[in-house]
């Protein structure tokens, strides 16, 4: 039973249509966000359309197109590119329609923005990393994919943080594609040809955090080398707990769906709502972990 | 003496081996009816302009591609070109820099040099056109984030950005563009003498070289042609997301060879349409499209994708195969 | 002699290609010990009948029983176990695997503790199989690497290696010399002693009426009659095959050979042939003879442009000139008819017209852009100048009986406007209509003043048709007759020189 | 009468053939001899352990495909299976649920379902392999996500991530098993009347189906066996990584196409052996290692990757024609 925009709801009010294009329906935190913002839309009665852009910023314009000749009431984007998805904002802003962007920024400004700095969170690991080694060593970084937006942030915020301390020494950085297996090879390379001057590895990601964990765990060098990813998926939460991740840096997923959608709702209501909804990092390690654990 | 022993009017059989060209029609045609009756949205003008919009970069890389797999070849750096054009074309593409030929000409150039390459290497080494451009298309997408120091180019000139993102007369300049192109390829293809010269090289290389044609030559221009056209697409789409993305086009060979195959080119040369190809091309958008507004969850979307996909090569081939 | 039951009895045989009848309530009966030919033109259906009896193809209706069992529903490899086999017109074999790998595809022998895999057996029979056939191919060579007469003997060998009952033979002679064809038919006899009936297809009325005891004609696809062997002529048996009476073979040419059009000198290459010197003149047919494997196809090559010289020259109209590739040749007016129609002749999937005018498609276009009506015209006027029977000029040539494929071949190379064409092995399968059609048309081209190099393996055609005869033997010339010093003896003579 | 014409003695020809395929071999040892020179870490044994580890996934799911480009055919579909397979065993794979072998026979029979399901659709329509396989690989793809909900499945037995994360007497159970793959496949495709079978359907099918050899059942064959080393590759990457992952393998099927024409299969088949395939796969991994241990800038690793890959096949197929 496709909604269109005539569907009334119970109480006789007009059912509200809200499209949704996300970055990858792949990658578990984006997944974690839209959970929250599916359950939210149910909640409240409103018709979701969800669309993966497969981390696409072309298709996600063109998705956006596609809202706007639908006529949706507000549109909520997990942008893919910066830069490449900003197209989209301003068509969405040209039919008059809300969009909200969530979790990442573009350069156009949309009707409003829910979610974290990713250069923060950059910021957050590499300041772990050059407490724990007391501002002397030697790191190695695990890239995302190269040129997209989160890695290009992430790596500018450990870049920041790095420079603030000269006694830190970038041995390697190369791309793990945002994937466990190659970050884990990466690794074991790095292993063969860095050995003992290895001090901490910084991942983009989680998934390449724990891959870089399990290279090093194999060869029996976990317990002196400090291994920090983002995004505080659940993996990375045990990850912590067993030590083989000495901290990840926590993105609230949850929060960011549900503010989300919230937002959407108000903005399509023709509501007030907040232009700005920043949801900060927060660093998770053994000590602080119990309060991420879900039961 | 009865020479006209092939009494029944063989013209029926060429004309059936025309229909089987039909059977893709048949499905392509099924499909619509079936989006137009489920969901009102479907058959809007603007969904459909949308469609063909959304539908003309890959079409425009398949008809590169259609050349190239017609003369038994196959091309897969044609992404990572999309790339490398994009980039080099959006770095002289800054506002109050150069007039917008410029970055336009550098990006075809770009692809025409790059396309050439292929075949350089292709017909000077022995080696299978299917390591060449895989090993083109590595190479392709690190010189792609090397020029682009692995940022996204923004900030385009808006005389740029209206290339492949404005309208004339009502009409996305992506549409016009994709029929000029469309009609272009077809002609070099049917009516042209290189154009025939690739079905004979693709049907049987030794052959066309026993008949005095250039083979090397001809491999030369359909590379180089596919680069050319990879590198339209990548100031295309350069143009309409406003920026040069290192990372675009990432898998966009697949689907560019996907709606050439479908459409009725054999991979083993000799035979294609660009009609064919075009309506490959659209099937994929179409199915791609009315998943999308009839909200079939991204999961499923794959896999309904695939079959569609499957089923509706499956009929077209159960209708040639039939009127054999 | 007490008539035998029949082995195989086929009653209304029809098959369609996409309404086209190809072959329509054809009737065949063979006892077994006996050589059965199948006669008809090119395009009368004789491989498409042996294709159903096979399990290649499937019939539309009638009926095929073999040893009174119905064979309707069978597949090839039920067939082939039931002990029919047969040897493909179009040469079906493996390129890449060996000579031996490919006599016993499908029967392979497994040994040892794991059943694997024992071609050592296999080697050694497939060896004892070729020097039965007195040929010396090692059974370890790669199919890919063998010439067309050796593939067909390879073919040969395959086709009786199988313990048969039945074996057709379908124009197993189209790359054979006279030697190798003697051979043949002492293999034949041995069979037929044993009691397997064997159905012969061949273009070689000579052949017919040497080995065959009954024949059975087919016209369009009709079924004419069963004859025995001995009621019919030569003539009579042309008659019923093309329903009218046929001219003589080879005209009286009265054509006298004008001034030198191509010659070579020292005419070398590697491990093919050395020191080859002729001229050959406008008006003039040049024949070249020699066994099969003598290098008469290489130095056809080497001339084209297909493979490179290491020495001597090539002059044209007296000018030395340098051909790199075929484009070269084409250029300077040397035309080439391959023996090999399926590799170098033909692009199969394109149609009859696009085949014809490939070589010479420019003069049909203006700035890069096809005429197409004036490509048609010429297209049809060369189908119409050659009688090739296809559907229409929009036909892809795949479909067409292998002597009409040849025809397209040759009206290739000749829109063209060559100066010098070679001909090499150009009445290859071809029926007997066709070929005096070919032989006239020779004359025609030796009449309009072109030069030709005839490359036959056929001494009776060579030999009425050539004005003079360079004789090859393992790569080196050994002779240069005239027309009166030239007969089968004498040019056996010379080709079998050391 | 003298009849044996046949002058030219061609064993020494075959002879030739089979040298050609040192040409890889030369080029292979010159760039382990290069690493060797240039980084005092590559020639260790750990280090080449672990090029081989890293290399045996991608060189399971080249066997496979070489079983399938021999007979003409080829599979994109390997890498999604990889997915599939993961995530059905990993599923299974929860400490204290089900013994180990649940969950391995679980991942294997789910690729010998999908390869099956390949070789169906292939031998039954007559729709070439490249969108069938194309269209199974988008289908396996939406599979694993539907069954994982797009997430990892994560928290497996320590038994089940033994299998590709252990050691048996200090060597990784990975290269064990890639070593009796190696022989297992190497003797099927040589020693084996089905692996001739292989050989002739792709060296020419006409020819193998007038020899009366069961085509049909040929394919079927090459592509559930593809589709069961997919399976084994996706037990033992989810095993290596602790986690099934629905995006695992993107990408895998261009790798492991690339290893088997590398090594010489060629894409028209009818050729092909393990052992080339083997050093193909082994070749790309020791250029990736070497570029890693060298430090090579991101960027660069691709454009060297890539230029590489081609000079190592323009070197190979140079060395086989002037043999030939
Ligand atoms: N697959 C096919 N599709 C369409 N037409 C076909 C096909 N195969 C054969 N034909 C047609 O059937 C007719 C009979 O062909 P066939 O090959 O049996 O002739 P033939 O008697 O063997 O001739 P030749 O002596 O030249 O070998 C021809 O007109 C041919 O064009
Ligand atoms: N492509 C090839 N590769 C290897 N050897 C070849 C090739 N072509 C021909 N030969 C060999 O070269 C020798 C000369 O063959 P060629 O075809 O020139 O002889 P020919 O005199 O034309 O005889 P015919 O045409 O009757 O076979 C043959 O023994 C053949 O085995
Ligand atoms: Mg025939
Ligand atoms: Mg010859």
């Amino acid at each position: 039973n496709q909604s269109t925009t005539s569907e009334k709801n119970d109480d006789g009010s007009k059912k509200l249509v809200i499209g949704a294009t996300m970055l990858s329906m792949q990658n578990e935190f984006i997944v974690n966000v839209y959970d929250e913002i599916e359950k939210k839309a149910g909640a409240d009665g409103v018709d979701l359309i969800t669309v993966d852009a497969e981390r696409s910023a072309l298709k996600q314009v063109e998705q956006v197109e596609s809202f706007i000749a639908q006529k949706v009431d507000a549109i909520i984007m997990n942008p893919c590119e910066v830069e490449a998805s900003s197209p989209a904002v301003a068509k969405a802003l040209a039919a008059n329609i809300p969009i909200i962007n969530v979790n990442s920024e573009t350069s156009a400004k949309p009707s409003a923005f829910v979610g974290s700095d990713d250069v923060e969170s950059g910021r957050i690991a590499m300041k772990f990393i050059a407490d724990k080694l007391k501002g002397k060593g030697n790191v190695v970084m695990i890239h995302g994919y190269m040129g997209q937006a989160a890695q290009i942030k992430r790596e500018q915020g450990a870049r920041e943080v790095l420079k603030q301390y000269p006694g830190l020494k970038l041995l390697a950085h190369q791309t793990g594609e945002w994937d466990r297996a190659k970050a884990m090879s990466l690794t074991e390379n790095w292993i063969q040809s860095y050995g003992s001057q290895i001090n901490a590895v910084f991942a983009h990601n989680d998934e390449m955090g724990l891959g870089a964990a399990k290279a090093l765990l194999d060869a029996g060098m976990k317990d002196k080398v400090i291994v920090v990813s983002i995004d505080g998926i659940p993996d990375a939460l045990q990850g912590v707990k067993k030590g083989t991740l000495d901290a990840t840096i926590f993105q609230n997923a949850e929060q960011q769906g549900s503010k989300a959608i919230e937002t959407a709702i108000k903005a399509a209501k023709g509501e007030a709502y907040e232009k700005q909804t920043l949801i900060p990092f927060q660093l998770v390690t053994k000590d602080n972990l119990a309060s991420f654990l879900k039961p | 003496m009865n020479t006209s022993f092939t009494q029944v009017t063989q013209s029926t059989k060429t004309r059936f081996g025309r229909l089987g060209q039909y059977g893709l029609l048949i499905a392509f045609v099924g499909i619509c009816l079936i989006l137009s009756l489920t969901t009102p949205r479907f058959f809007t003008v603007q969904n459909l302009m949308i469609i063909v919009t959304q539908v003309s970069i890959n079409a425009l890389l398949a008809f590169g591609v259609t050349f190239i797999i017609i003369t038994g070849g196959i091309d897969l750096s044609i992404g990572s070109m999309v790339a490398v054009t994009g980039v080099a074309a959006a770095s002289f593409a800054h506002p109050d820099t150069y007039p917008v030929v410029v970055p336009v000409l550098i990006g075809l150039l770009a692809g025409l040099f790059f396309g050439a390459f292929n075949g350089f290497v292709i017909t000077r080494s022995h080696v299978p056109p299917f390591i060449v451009t895989l090993g083109t298309m590595t190479i392709g997408r690190g010189l792609a984030l090397i020029l682009s120091k692995g940022r996204p180019v923004s900030n385009l000139s808006d005389s740029f950005n209206f290339i492949g993102g404005g309208k004339i007369l009502g009409v996305p300049t992506l549409i016009l563009i994709l029929v000029v192109a469309f009609i272009g390829c077809s002609i070099l293809l049917k009516k042209t003498v290189i154009g025939r010269y690739m079905y004979a090289v693709g049907g049987n290389e030794q052959a066309a070289r026993a008949s005095g044609i250039p083979i090397g030559r001809v491999k030369m221009i359909v590379y180089t042609l596919g680069g050319l056209l990879a590198a339209l697409a990548g100031i295309l789409l350069t143009s309409r997301i406003t920026t040069g993305q290192p990372n675009a086009g990432q898998g966009f060979e697949l689907d560019a060879i996907a709606a050439a195959i479908i459409g009725g080119t054999s991979t083993s040369g000799g035979t294609g349409t660009m009609t064919g190809t075009l309506l490959g091309a659209l099937l994929i958008g179409v199915i791609s499209n009315g998943l999308d507004l009839l909200n079939v969850t991204s999961y499923y979307q794959e896999v309904v994708m695939g079959a569609i996909i499957i089923g509706a090569v499956v009929l077209d081939s159960m209708n040639r195969t039939n009127k054999n | 002699m007490i008539p035998q039951p029949y082995m195989l009895e086929v009653t209304d045989l029809t098959k369609t290609f996409s309404g086209v009848v190809a072959l329509d309530a054809v009737q065949l009966r063979v006892r077994p010990g006996e050589v059965h030919a199948l006669m008809g033109e090119n395009g009368a259906g004789k491989s498409t009948f042996m294709k159903l009896l096979i399990g290649l193809l499937t019939p539309d209706s009638g009926e095929i029983l073999f040893e009174g069992i119905s064979l309707k529903a069978a597949n090839v490899h039920e067939v082939l176990k039931k002990g029919i086999s047969m040897i493909h017109q179009e040469m079906l074999n493996v390129p890449e695997l060996t000579v031996a790998q490919n006599i016993f595809l499908g029967r392979e022998t497994t040994g040892g503790l794991f059943r694997w895999l024992d071609d050592s057996v296999r080697n050694k029979q497939a060896a004892a199989l070729l020097a039965h056939l007195g040929v010396s191919i090692p059974p370890d060579a790669r199919m890919k690497h063998l010439s067309v007469a050796e593939m067909q003997m390879v073919e040969i060998a395959k086709a009786i290696s199988n313990d048969v009952k039945v074996l057709i033979m379908d124009e197993p002679t189209s790359a054979l010399a006279d030697a190798e064809v003697t051979i043949l038919f002492g293999i034949i006899r041995e069979l037929t002693q044993k009691g397997v009936a064997v159905i012969y297809i061949s273009h070689k009325m000579d052949e017919i009426f040497t080995i065959a005891d009954t024949i059975t004609v087919l016209r369009d696809g009709q079924y004419i009659g069963t004859y025995p062997a001995t009621e019919l002529t030569e003539n009579s048996l042309i008659k019923l095959m093309v329903g009218r009476e046929l001219d003589r073979l080879f005209p009286e040419s009265t054509t006298q050979p004008g001034v030198e059009v191509l010659s070579v000198q020292h005419l070398s290459r590697k491990g093919a042939f050395s020191d080859i010197n002729f001229a050959v003149h406008a008006g003039e047919v040049l024949g070249l003879a020699g066994l099969m494997g003598a290098g008469r196809t290489e130095v056809a090559r080497a001339i084209y442009g297909l493979d490179s010289i290491q020495s001597g020259e090539i002059h044209l109209k007296g000018q030395p000139i340098t051909i790199k590739s075929p484009q070269d040749a084409i250029r300077q007016g040397i035309g080439y008819v391959s023996e090999d129609r399926k590799q170098l002749g033909l692009i199969p999937a394109l149609s009859v017209k696009y085949n014809i005018t490939l070589g010479n498609l420019s003069t049909y276009a203006d700035g890069g852009f096809i005429r197409s009506q004036r490509e048609s015209t010429a297209a049809v006027d060369v189908m119409a100048g050659l009688r090739i029977k296809a559907a229409g000029p929009d036909q892809p040539v795949v479909y067409l009986s292998g002597g009409n494929q040849q025809k397209v071949v040759i009206g290739k190379v000749l829109q063209a406007n060559p100066a010098v064409v070679i001909l090499d092995e150009p009445t290859r399968g071809i029926d007997i209509g066709a070929k005096s059609e070919i032989y006239k048309l020779i004359h025609e081209l030796k009449a309009s003043g072109i030069a030709i190099i005839l490359i036959s393996s056929e001494l009776p055609e060579l030999l009425g048709l050539s004005d003079r005869i360079v004789v090859l033997a393992k790569g080196k010339q050994t002779a240069l007759l005239s027309k009166k010093e030239a007969t089968q003896e004498t040019i056996m003579r010379y080709a079998m020189q050391p």
